[in-house]
């Protein structure tokens, strides 16, 4: 296999990192700054089960009719990962609807500009 | 039971939690929750006793063997680390009666016990666990309960402070999964102690190098380490007092003890180049750090946020000693994690008390406190002066061995780092302790907040054992020197 | 795909746009993992990052206005910091194993064994699970205490305060006749939660498992909400029931641990729970499964509930 | 009783002292009672400890080990007898000077002067009967902390001012330069007792030693060595008690008297003789002598007049424990408890004059004789003691101080003290001798005299100048055990 196609994914990866962070730190909106940490986190996932596939392997449910499987233990980290992410996207949610109320903005730069 | 221990410590809190989520009156949620801080607290201290006498513990989770179960694993380090968090978390609670928490919303209190329990379960999982993916999970407990113990407070900003904590611990994290990722894909482990075994065959590989490099990165965002450090002053400053409290003297710790996990156990300056040059980056930081924030605590007008800094300046001294990693100067760092706990701890707390009679900690009101409040300022004053390094106080026994490190590497810049901190310090606690000390001709009348609530007995309590704590401790040292020498030893041996 | 979707979501201005971009993304990570073999994390990313996410970020959106002003950051410095961080993950890439390669160390150390003593030890054909449930039972202890800890979160920030008599999505429910939906509703939710209900038990052998079950029924319940109003559903599963029942979810867990140290074994052994093995295995898994189940349920309702309430960006707000 | 738990009581006793202070605190009589009972078993204490150096065996205590090696323990030993005694003596007599003083002024605050007064008294026997370096550094910081308070008893801004100057340089310094020339000295030995010939004479690196001499000698910064002399002007905003026991007695002694110990027996002699840095740091004190007596004449503010004075003879005994021969050693330590008793003189006159008449110049006190005869004559005497005349103790110190100049052929050093002594007839005589002068159109009309117990304590202090005139022997044999 070719540096070019064995690598990919994770340049992929990489990628999706890169434009998640960029997102975050770029957007002033703070929805937005979370769905750009959801696709930085969502990366990292991707990253993750990458890794654990093997080539020509099946899903790792034990079957008599198949000898190679992936390997389930990113799968079982991920499924971990995936559950933080929500938690920590639905409590970022509830401080945006605090910030919101009180702030009447959402902006970086209005909330900012307040409590100067 | 006692064999036990070791998970009864991290599953107490853990299952106390939604216990106390189903109770729903305050004042009772604080008792329960004070009984379970107090019995996580002395299953830590059977803990310690255990792997003193007996060596480290190896707890196997659900009965797995390591590595294909998580273990937990219990060196005199871990032990060490769980006396620190749960004694101040013990102690804070005590501190944190309902009628204690007047920055918060009175129908969010019992919320705020379970938050503070599943923060402080979270930080005793990190310090417990030998899984480097059981690391991630209960560091995002710790987190996401973080996040809420801040936005508590009534004062806005605090939402906005937790908001912008949360982006950067979420970051934060992350980087570290992504770290762990790349360990576990090199080496197929995600056993600490199983990595530390595989990872030096492969000491040269990119990926290890990166997984580095994202681990003390995201840990780095954690504990506040200079140039990462802008959440903090934030977060401290507008999260309810008592939280402040309960976060300087326990969740920083929990990171510094991340990185000393990291830096010389999983990954080893004996086998690896990179980890060497991590620790001279170390160095230099936690030196800046010192310097730095000290110089900005002292232009604060905001006393929390004066603290805040001083946060940032003294993690940067434990940084330091991780940075020499040599036997003294890791010991330092391993007292300075006791001793900062005990004076952060006591002195927000002294804060919170203040802010408790006073309604406010801003400094127009806290003209001629000596007067109005003699007793509190004196333990203000010890806090201080522990801060400072005086003799005699808990500070300056952590001063005493960094110097000493730094002196036995010849290396006379940095003693003059440490010291010029100390002096730092000295300023911009004198500049807090000058405040309250003179009487302001205007305010010296003005005796009207006095009308608010009585502090609490417990807070008093909660704030003198640790204020005398840090008198005593700078005085009978034998605990905290004793275990930070085992420590230290088995740091650099296995090294 | 995945990267031209998360540039036009970068791009895009209104918020509306995305929000559903990111679920159109979600979905789409869902198909990768398919494909990757990863069925169980397929699952739970289609409910969770097709789903639950976006709906709550809907719902968010819905108090804090779709439109945002365009900020900019000194683009330099991020530049640099991009430039570092993404060099750093490609040079990264170039020590690593290739894609797919079955002899990569990820492979050789800790999965064997799972893969072929899984079957005997647990007893229970899907790997995943009997990992999840059983090997690191305790991170999925941790994971279940982490949507507990949301939970307490999202109530301590939006929980309590004013109630109001009528809540505004109610009455746009009810201004508006759906009386088609209704029905429709009426015959889809009992097969979702029966749906829920075969996920939940049906984890041991195809993909599935607490987890996934607990988000599907919650759906259900939030598909009834949507039709007959928060009200009328509140009355049927109150909010009080829903947190004494997600700190039930933890408790149900944790005390499968305790159990078995009372036995003597280990926190979270299974072998205690019952003489025979795998019929310890399964039970315990059974247990925490369920356990996860309901928290997961309740908390994610929870969440629904609270988010609703403010919906128009009143409420609870004190 | 036994000599150990003498030693500790005397360290103790002061701080005692303050729970009762405080509790009497409505009774200004009880409470001042307390202060001078205290005084009194102190002194007591003192002298039995004075005793105990005529037994065989040192008298040590260890309280505990702070770290290994690193203990608080106490020693009775001359030098540190010699200080405990002038100290505790003289504590009594300036609680009776306070007494009259602040309420003669009717202070705000006095049960805070009183305690933070015994605790300062505390941190003077803890420095005076350290065993060690780490003991001393201890109470020495404590003593720094304690009269914080009593600098800034004003409240005012000036006070905020001169606390802020005073703390600066004395923590400052300390932290900066003491603690590391402690730490480095422990790492380089691993001791810090004090040890007769020193510890540090094994170590063959002038270099550092030099390096370290310098640290410790501007790190004592209560011994005002220039520059790092700035804070004791600025402490002149206390009350005249204070500035008489603290900042011509207990803490300035404290500095110096640390210095000797340093010197004494940390380097010790030979070492101190073969270094370069020696000579420099005793030029340095040459000149200080000589810029801070010429500071002081143009000082119209007695107060500082007399706090530049206090500058000039720190200098006096720096010279002699960096000497550190025999001679000198012994004029130092004699320098000690002569300096003591005239300053304090001088700064009770100083006092007495202000509580009296409310003047602080000097310009001001033309033709005072008249009406203040008592205080003036004292002046007088307290000045001869300074410049070194009989019928004044100073005389004999000075004269050893100038010996051994001489039999260390350091004659520049020989300059200064003469030329600092001339300059002090200038500015300190000119005083008493001014004021009774006649003059026309007497200015001050219906001045009294200050309150019997200050004047009193004046009386106390002058006699013992002329005392240690007469009889300087068991002084001598104290400091040559």
């Amino acid at each position: 296999m070719s540096l070019m196609s064995g690598l990919f994914n994770y340049w992929a990866v990489a990628a999706l990192l890169l434009i998640g962070l960029g997102i975050v730190v770029w957007q002033g909106n703070l929805i937005k700054k979370l769905v750009g940490l959801s696709i930085f986190q969502t990366a990292v996932f991707i990253f993750y089960i990458s890794v654990g596939k093997v080539a020509g392997g099946t899903a790792p449910i034990l079957d008599d009719s198949y000898s190679q499987y992936s390997n389930p233990l990113p799968h079982v980290l991920i499924l971990t990962a995936i559950v933080v992410g929500i938690a920590t996207t639905a409590l970022a949610l509830a401080l945006v609807i605090r910030i919101k109320a009180s702030y009447g903005s959402v902006e970086e730069s209005d909330i900012n500009g307040q409590d100067k | 039971m006692f064999s036990h221990l070791a998970i009864l410590q991290v599953v107490v809190p853990l299952m106390g939690a939604p216990a106390c989520f189903m109770l729903g009156k305050a004042r009772l949620t604080w008792l329960m929750s004070l009984l379970i801080s107090v019995v996580t607290c002395a299953i830590s201290i059977g803990l310690l006793l255990q792997v003193y006498q007996q060596g480290p513990i190896s707890y196997a989770l659900g009965g797995w063997q390591a590595p294909w179960g998580i273990e937990y694993r219990i060196d005199i380090i871990n032990a060490y680390m769980l006396l620190i968090v749960s004694a101040m978390g013990a102690l804070v609670l005590l501190a944190a009666k309902d009628t204690a928490l007047t920055d918060i919303d009175e129908h969010r209190r019992p919320l705020f016990y379970v938050a503070y329990l599943l923060c402080l379960a979270g930080l005793l999982g990190i310090a417990a666990t030998g899984d480097a993916f059981n690391v991630f999970v209960f560091l995002e407990i710790s987190s996401l309960s973080m996040y809420c113990l801040i936005a508590l407070n009534k004062d806005r900003r605090a939402l906005w402070a937790a908001f912008r904590y949360l982006i950067v611990g979420t970051i934060g994290a992350t980087f570290i999964l992504i770290g762990i990722g790349y360990l576990y894909m090199m080496t197929g482990t995600l056993n600490m102690q199983d990595l530390a075994q595989r990872l030096p065959a492969i000491a040269d590989n990119n990926a290890v190098i990166s997984a580095y490099a994202f681990i003390m990165v995201g840990v780095g965002l954690k504990l506040a380490l200079f140039p990462l450090h802008y959440w903090l002053p934030n977060a401290y400053t507008h999260a309810p007092n008592l939280v402040t409290a309960f976060l300087a003297a326990t969740a920083t710790k929990v990171a510094v003890y991340l990185v000393i996990r990291f830096n010389f156990f999983v990954f080893s300056p004996s086998w690896a180049d990179f980890i060497q040059l991590g620790n001279h980056v170390l160095l230099i930081l936690g030196s800046v750090a010192v310097l730095w924030a000290s110089w900005i605590a002292i232009r604060q007008t905001d006393i929390k946020r004066l603290l805040a800094y001083s946060s940032v300046a003294q993690i940067g001294y434990m940084v330091m000693g991780i940075g020499m990693s040599s036997l003294l100067s890791l010991q330092a760092s391993l007292l300075h994690l006791f001793n900062h706990a005990l004076m952060k701890g006591g002195l927000f707390l002294v804060l919170a008390t203040i802010a408790l009679r006073l309604g406010s900690v801003d400094t127009s009101q806290l003209r001629g406190l000596a007067q109005r409040m003699p007793l509190t300022f004196w333990a203000f004053v010890i806090g201080g002066l522990s801060l400072i390094g005086m003799p005699a106080t808990a500070g300056f026994i952590s001063k005493w061995y960094l110097v000493q490190a730094a002196i036995e590497q010849q290396s006379w810049l940095l003693v003059a780092v440490v010291l010029a901190g100390s002096a730092l310090a000295a300023i911009y606690v004198w500049k807090v302790v000058e405040v309250f000390w003179f009487t302001d001709k205007n305010t010296a009348s003005n005796t009207r907040h006095l009308s608010q609530p009585q502090v609490p007995v417990t807070m008093s309590i909660a704030m003198w054992l640790l204020i005398i704590a840090n008198v005593y401790f700078g005085i009978d040292t034998r605990l905290p020197v004793t275990l930070s020498e085992m420590g230290a030893q088995l740091l650099s041996g296995a090294s | 795909m995945l990267i031209v979707v998360a540039c036009f979501i970068a791009r895009s201005k209104d918020l509306m746009v995305t929000v559903i971009l990111f679920s159109i993304y979600g979905l789409l990570c869902a198909s990768f993992f398919m494909l990757m073999d990863a069925v169980d994390v397929a699952f739970t990313e289609a409910a969770v990052g097709a789903g639950i996410s976006p709906l709550l970020m809907l719902i968010t959106l819905a108090s804090v206005g779709r439109f945002q002003q365009a900020g900019r950051y000194p683009v330099v410095l991020i530049g640099f910091i991009g430039a570092v961080l993404g060099g750093l993950l490609v040079w990264a890439t170039l020590g690593m194993p290739m894609f797919g390669d079955a002899l990569a160390p990820v492979h050789q150390h800790v999965a064997p064994r799972y893969i072929e003593e899984s079957g005997v030890e647990v007893g229970v054909p899907n790997i995943v699970t009997s990992v999840l449930a059983s090997y690191r039972a305790f991170d999925t202890l941790g994971e279940v205490v982490v949507i507990f800890t949301a939970g307490v979160g999202v109530l301590s920030l939006l929980g309590g305060g004013s109630y109001q008599k009528r809540f505004l999505i109610d009455r746009i429910i009810d201004r508006e006749e759906h009386k088609i939906l209704r029905v429709v509703s009426k015959i889809l939710i009992p097969p979702i939660l029966l749906f829920a209900l075969y996920v939940q038990f049906h984890g041991d052998y195809g993909p599935g498992g607490g987890f996934q079950a607990g988000v599907i029924f919650a759906a259900g319940v939030v598909l009834y909400t949507l039709f007959f109003g928060l009200k009328v559903v509140q009355q049927v599963i109150s909010e009080m029931s829903v947190r004494v029942l997600a700190a039930l979810g933890v408790l149900l867990y944790g005390c499968v641990g305790l159990v078995s140290l009372l036995k003597g074994h280990n926190y979270l052994d299974y072998y205690a729970l019952a003489a025979n093995p795998k019929t310890g295995q399964h039970l315990g898994i059974l247990v925490i499964e369920l356990g996860v189940g309901i928290t997961v349920a309740s908390v994610m309702i929870l969440f629904f509930y609270t988010f609703a309430r403010n919906f128009g960006g009143r409420g609870a707000v004190s | 009783m036994e000599y150990s738990l003498a030693l500790q009581i005397l360290i103790l006793l002061p701080v005692l002292l303050v729970p009762a202070i405080v509790l009497t605190k409505n009774s200004p009589n009880m409470r001042e009672a307390v202060s001078l009972a205290g005084g009194v078993v102190l002194l007591c204490l003192a002298i039995f400890c004075y005793q105990s150096l005529a037994s065989e065996q040192p008298t040590q205590v260890t309280w505990l080990e702070i770290l290994p090696g690193l203990s608080l323990s106490f020693l009775i030993e001359p030098y540190g007898v010699l200080f405990a005694l002038v100290a505790s003596f003289l504590w009594i007599v300036t609680t009776l000077y306070a007494i009259g003083y602040m309420r003669g002024h009717n202070e705000s605050n006095q049960t805070r002067f009183y305690a933070c007064f015994a605790i300062a008294i505390t941190g003077v026997m803890g420095v005076a009967m350290a065993e060690n370096l780490f003991t001393l550094f201890l109470f020495y910081e404590l003593l720094t902390l304690s009269t914080y308070p009593l600098v800034t008893h004003a409240g005012n801004d000036k006070a905020k001012t001169g606390g802020r100057i005073y703390l600066s340089i004395l923590l400052g310094t300390s932290i900066l330069l003491l603690l590391p020339a402690i730490i480095i000295t422990w790492s380089l030995t691993g001791t810090l007792s004090f040890q007769q010939g020193g510890i540090l004479s094994q170590l063959d690196s002038p270099v550092l030693t030099s390096v370290l001499l310098v640290l410790f000698v501007f790190g004592i910064g209560k011994a005002a060595l220039m520059p790092v002399h700035r804070w004791l002007p600025a402490a002149m905003v206390a009350p005249t008690p204070v500035s008489a026991l603290l900042h011509a007695v207990a803490v300035v002694k404290a500095g110096v008297f640390s210095l000797l110990k340093v010197c004494g027996f940390i380097f010790g002699g030979d070492l101190l003789a073969s270094l370069d840095v020696t000579q420099w740091l005793l030029y340095l004190a040459g000149v200080t002598i000589i810029i801070s007596s010429l500071i002081a004449m143009r000082q119209d503010n007695l107060k500082a007049r007399l706090a530049y004075s206090t500058v000039s003879q720190l200098s006096y005994i720096t010279l002699g424990a960096l000497l550190a021969t025999s001679l000198s050693l012994t004029g130092g330590a004699m320098h000690i408890a002569m300096h003591a008793f005239g300053k304090i003189t001088l700064f009770f006159c100083a006092g007495a004059i202000y509580v009296a008449c409310h003047k602080t110049q000097v310009s001001e006190l033309r033709g005072l004789g008249k009406q203040m005869p008592v205080t003036m004559v004292a002046f007088f005497i307290g000045s001869l003691s300074i410049i070194g005349l009989p019928p004044a103790g100073g005389t004999w110190s000075k004269w050893y101080l100038v010996m051994s100049t001489i039999d260390a052929s350091q004659w520049f050093l020989l300059v200064a003290l003469m030329l600092s002594s001339l300059l002090n007839i200038v500015y300190l005589l000119s005083i008493p001798v001014q004021a009774f002068m006649p003059v026309k159109n007497n200015p001050v009309q219906g001045i009294k005299e200050a309150p019997l117990f200050s004047l009193g304590a004046i009386v106390v202090t002058s006699l013992g100048c002329i005392w240690l005139f007469v009889q300087p022997q068991w002084l001598l044999d104290l400091i040559q055990q």
